[in-house]
């Protein structure tokens, strides 16, 4: 160790911007520069439209139909969270009567959702054998609680969503995880829980995230209730193993 | 009770102290979302002109939320303190905005003043102040706190090293503390916010930063910013908690949504207290607020975000924080828009809390989704280091890589430390010293001393 | 000479200087307006990349308004100290930048390099720093001049008293002079701008403000700030002229715009300086400038409205000023939109500005069509005073009742003062203290001290 | 004067804001609060819309077109002051050879042209007697130098412009006028001559206004030119003399 450069080592052990270079008391010209790339990429990220089509075709014949939160565009959803949470009139959803319901949402990265979620579902499913799932929704201008009207709409027993993060300027691409028993408007979010930052290789894997998310689904069932009073009783994951 | 008022020939009327307040708080998004905000400057002109005839005393006759249905309302008026309260109890809002102002109003006035004070009263005043009158009063306003380090001090201005890592890894984590202690940060806490929910883990990392400070000798508390109901677990297992963590906000439904009550603080509070873990200090416990979380929760009662915002004080003074920090930029642009909603947003925040008694800081940041930028937080930074904030939260690059926002880096504070001659808390910069991490004219040199190296090993 | 670069996959060209200082720039209405503004903030990244690279000695070679045409061209160029510019003639813009924040480059090596600049190197460092680079470097450079009062030392922050009057009526204008003076402000000058552009009236403005500074003994200086033709009349008629005013710009033909050649300026500056009217120095020049000025003349040959603001600036420093200030807010948003635009181009001007080695101050100001208020001179009053300003503009109440703007208070210079513990030039304080006006906190009391009184008599 | 308080005789001479109370170092709740609602006042006086019927009306036989300048709409026009500065095509305006041409023009406040424009003319005209001028023309979200197209299309060879000034808090009224010998598209301003704040009681009178302009209009016909070679040689005026 201490041969190399102490700096070196700080930066290959993680992908947060340590060992910056200094100009003075601030940051050096050339990391002002690449925060500022940085940021208008994330800001880019924010604004990319969801390609449903792409991933309806990604899920094959799990795929169930596409819908539309009350949000009319962009400019729309980022102003009006209340919208993101309504569903639009004329969705088309019938109701079943199923144990679970998955949504896969936009939310404000579009591209963690194209990038990240059909493999999610592909590493979930296998893990959640005898349960009825019903056919995948991709929501459009959604919002996590959205997921519990979609749910009520297909007469669902629990919901996840899967919802693209908001993006940051090192990872635009974080999809998020949220999990609702018994699922219904007014639901609040304690009374969710959510397995974040699934983002292979810097966040967590798929088969990482599908271990907690299955662990937690079958405990829910158990316990009949999702939230504050579910916990992820895993062991601490020893370093390196997202 | 309804107030009316004329302006420019158009009449003005406000039917409750919950709308003249909604209407006379400076234009914000989120006022908007809510559907509780003036409908023009003239209007808000007219609420503000209002609500400084209003008599401080009002306040302890009508509340903004009903007494019965809400326990944050009861609590503020039943732990409200009369004698603290007299020297301005005869003032209306305007005069006490005078009298905040005025020469006499100086820091250990303030300090006596506090108990007296409830959320709304100085919601109220911050209203009709400008930014300026925001810095100045801010400044006189200390709130001193200590556990391993004093926050608060005039002087000085403590950061909370912030080292995230998305998949909570040990080495990632270590990383970045080591890269915020080499930056001279991390003198209110080093604060982990662990992307995973599970017990297991956020035990590890509790035994991660505390053993890295018993190997350093550094004085710094720990904290991983869990729900408080897993720290709960944990305290019974006998993990070393430094802090108690929780997110708070002005309403019981709000809490409700981030599922906690005021109980489950009570018995924290008193479990961690009793562990007595400090040196300097026994305050035990850390909140984080932001104007727009109980809006997005539902559980706003028609009341404007930021008299629910200083209602969240409350709620933290009940319980001798060590800590309390707006995270001011943090939700998004629907309930702060711009750079130049959350400046203000920042400094009244700062403000309130501090009047309110409140050991406050503020997370000076944006998301990528906001109209903000890198000009708008070193803006921001300038002006709570004007006002004597006690501390701001610090991540490497400024780049939070799990949260995924921007807030400061560590150089950015050492920028503002040497631009306002503001200096870390006391016994973190004696240790900074120690360790050849503060040179003569308290700049902090690009070196690594050996026992922080060793923690990379 | 072209330059590419390639941002996210797409490539991004800039033909010359010109084009890539107006890309790099941040945000502007302005630029937008005259069509040479970055399209996306990535384009913008990209053209700041490109220029972190550029060579500062590239300055030498390539003039952004061509040498042929445009007298400030040949006067940047033929006056340009190469000896000055020595130790950093071989640093890119972007290691410049990074010199400038370094320990290294304190204020007496600053003060040294200053002839050594252009002012499109300082425009072009500027746009690579973000707004807590513009005032850490601000604050470390000074420029110190003198006439009656010393402006620009540390720790100081002078005002311009401005007591305007739509009529220029002489009651009137001394009510406002009084005003000021009550309120300690005047100390880098009593400024008038004249409604009229009346010789006579301009000249019996020049005798009220000299005949109550004798009968104060106040150490202060005077400016009526008529076009300098009128000045030069007056001059050799004797009048008593202090300081000789012009509002000037960044290049020949918006020069001309304001009907003004160096050649006029030289004379005028030797005339003034022949009085030797002054006690403690002999600058007897003032100048006014601000973004825009040039787009506004349609004589800014597509160059961005900041680099040429800092051209104005080497116009200024040949004439040794006691006084330059941009009038940031003043001119309206079709310049400079909103309060962010503003505050950030109040910065870059102060020190943009203070590298060349003019003694700058600012003019916080709004108009009312545009997107800006109170709250935002509050925020860059408080930059400034950070930065180390030298002087700003007063008027009663910050509302100028003939040009019609908002500028500061003259209680707003005395909250920033014990906000940031600024005092006035050192001279005046001693005035103030001898007429009882400052307390041995620093703070102006209301009172009418006898002298003062007699003045309105 | 030693019986009056000092303050209130400060107060009495000037409608600029001296005395004001102050709360510590800063301004009082009561000041901030004038100082609030002025400045909306301010900001509507911006936004109001000149009703150029009623100018016209006042004119009677005087008046002569309404135009328009290319800045469609009031935001344009403050974003747009080149657009300002630009005749919208059909604007009808005939050319003839008058010594004079007059613009009443909106520029920032229409406040200021509505109360004061039609009698600046009305001080001015009987002072020009055996001038040819034109009829006079109202010029929409209009600039100063609007007044110079307007001029070469009429084929007047001086061009009076009586503009709205920027509103201030204290002085949402306020005309200016400007004149311009030989006007023509490219003219500068140092080729100019303002009379500026003319707004009775508190500003410049009409009888004031019109009797310096007549002077500078009848020594800018001697001279040939008009802008800074052009002076104002009147004698100071005493106070109160508007
Ligand atoms: C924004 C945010 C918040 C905001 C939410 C308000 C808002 N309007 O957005 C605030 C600041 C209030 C907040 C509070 C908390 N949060 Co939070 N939050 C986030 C963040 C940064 C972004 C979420 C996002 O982009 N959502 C996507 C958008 C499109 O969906 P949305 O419908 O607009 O967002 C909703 C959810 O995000 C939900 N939400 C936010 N946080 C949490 C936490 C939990 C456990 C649940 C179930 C829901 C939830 O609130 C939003 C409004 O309903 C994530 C980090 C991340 N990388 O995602 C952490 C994150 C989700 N939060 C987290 C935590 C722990 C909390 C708290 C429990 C902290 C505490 N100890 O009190 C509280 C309480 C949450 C609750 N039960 O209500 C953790 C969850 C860890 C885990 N695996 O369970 C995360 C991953 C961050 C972390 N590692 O600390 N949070
Ligand atoms: C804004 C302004 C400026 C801006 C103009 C740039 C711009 N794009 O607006 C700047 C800061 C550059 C400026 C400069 C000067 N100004 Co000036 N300015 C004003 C102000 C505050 C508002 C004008 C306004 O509202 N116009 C109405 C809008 C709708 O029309 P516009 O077409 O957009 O504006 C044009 C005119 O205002 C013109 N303009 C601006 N100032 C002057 C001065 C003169 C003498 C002329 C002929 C034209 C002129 O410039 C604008 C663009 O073409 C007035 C004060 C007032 N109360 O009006 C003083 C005012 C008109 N200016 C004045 C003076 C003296 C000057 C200077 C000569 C100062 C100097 N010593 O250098 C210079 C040079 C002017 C020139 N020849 O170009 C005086 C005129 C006094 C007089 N009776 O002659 C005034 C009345 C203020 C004062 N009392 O000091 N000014």
């Amino acid at each position: 160790m201490s041969e190399v450069d102490p700096w070196d080592a700080l930066r290959a052990a993680t992908r947060a911007r340590v060992g910056l270079g200094r100009a003075g008391d601030g940051l050096s010209t050339a990391e002002n520069l690449r925060l500022a790339a940085a940021h208008a990429q994330a800001r880019d990220a924010v604004h990319t439209a969801l390609d449903a089509d792409a991933i309806v075709a990604a899920l094959g014949e799990r795929a169930g139909p596409v819908v539309h939160s009350q949000a009319a565009d962009r400019a729309e959803y980022l102003q009006r969270p209340d919208l993101g949470r309504r569903l639009a009139p004329g969705h088309g959803l019938e109701a079943g009567e199923d144990d679970l319901v998955i949504v896969i949402s936009d939310g404000l990265s579009a591209r963690a959702v194209q990038d990240h979620a059909v493999a999610v579902v592909d590493a979930l499913l296998p893990r959640l054998e005898g349960w009825s799932v019903a056919p995948v929704v991709v929501a459009e201008q959604a919002r996590v609680a959205l997921g519990d009207e979609i749910a009520v709409a297909l007469g669902g027993r629990m919901v996840l969503v899967l919802i693209g993060e908001r993006p940051g300027m090192s990872s635009p691409d974080s999809l998020g995880a949220y999990l609702t028993f018994e699922p219904r408007p007014g639901r609040v979010d304690s009374e969710r829980n959510c397995v974040s930052n699934i983002r292979p290789p810097d966040g967590l894997t798929y088969d990482g995230a599908a271990e907690i998310l299955a662990a937690l689904m079958t405990e829910s069932f158990r316990l009949q209730l999702s939230g504050i009073g579910l916990k992820d009783t895993g062991a601490a994951l020893p370093s390196g193993a997202g | 009770m309804t107030w009316t008022t004329t302006l420019g020939g158009h009449s003005y009327g406000f039917a409750d102290l919950r709308e003249l307040l909604a209407k006379a708080t400076p234009a914000r998004s989120g006022d908007v979302l809510a559907g509780v905000a003036a409908e023009s400057a003239a209007e808000r002109v007219a609420a503000q002109t209002v609500l400084a005839d209003l008599p401080l005393a009002h306040f302890l006759d009508e509340a903004v939320v009903p007494y019965e249905d809400d326990d944050v309302t009861r609590l503020i008026l039943d732990s409200h303190d009369a004698a603290a309260f007299a020297p301005v109890r005869s003032l209306t809002v305007g005069g006490f905005r005078d009298w905040l102002l005025s020469w006499e109003a100086h820091t250990t006035v303030l300090t006596d003043l506090a108990p007296g004070l409830t959320p709304e009263m100085v919601a109220a005043v911050s209203k009709l102040m400008r930014v300026g009158d925001l810095v100045a009063v801010g400044r006189k306003t200390r709130v001193v706190t200590g556990l391993r380090t004093t926050i608060g001090l005039e002087g000085r201005l403590a950061t909370r090293l912030q080292p995230n890592h998305p998949t909570d890894d040990p080495v990632g984590i270590t990383a970045s503390l080591v890269d915020g202690l080499l930056h001279g940060a991390g003198d209110a806490v080093v604060g982990i916010n662990p992307a995973t929910d599970r017990p297991s883990t956020v035990r590890a990392l509790l035994d991660l930063i505390d053993d890295a400070r018993q190997r350093l000798g550094a004085p710094i508390q720990s904290c991983v910013l869990t729900h408080v109901t897993t720290t709960l677990e944990l305290l019974e297992q006998g993990a070393p908690v430094d802090l108690v963590f929780q997110s708070v906000a002005g309403t019981q439904a709000a809490n409700r949504g981030f599922g906690v009550t005021l109980d489950q603080l009570r018995e924290a509070h008193a479990a961690a207290s009793e562990l007595h873990r400090g040196t300097v200090g026994n305050n035990v416990t850390y909140f984080e607020t932001g104007q727009g979380s109980a809006l997005s929760a539902d559980a706003h009662h028609d009341v404007d975000e930021q008299t629910l915002e200083a209602r969240a004080y409350a709620v933290c003074r009940a319980f001798d924080p060590l800590l309390v920090n707006t995270v001011v930029g943090f939700i998004g642009p629907e309930y702060l828009f711009d750079g130049k909603q959350i400046l203000r947003a920042g400094l009244e925040d700062h403000l309130c809390g501090k009047l309110l008694g409140v050991p406050m800081g503020v997370d000076v940041c944006y998301t990528n989704h906001a109209e903000a930028d890198a000009d708008d937080t070193d803006t921001l930074l300038l002006t709570l280091g004007a006002a004597g904030c006690s501390f701001v939260i610090t991540v490497p690059g400024g780049d939070d890589i799990m949260l995924n926002y921007q807030s400061l880096s560590f150089q950015d504070v050492l920028q503002v430390r040497q631009t306002l001659g503001l200096r870390p808390a006391p016994e973190f910069e004696a240790w900074l010293g120690s360790v050849g991490l503060l040179d003569d004219a308290g700049r902090v040199p690009q070196l690594v001393p050996e026992p922080i190296r060793a923690l990379m090993g």
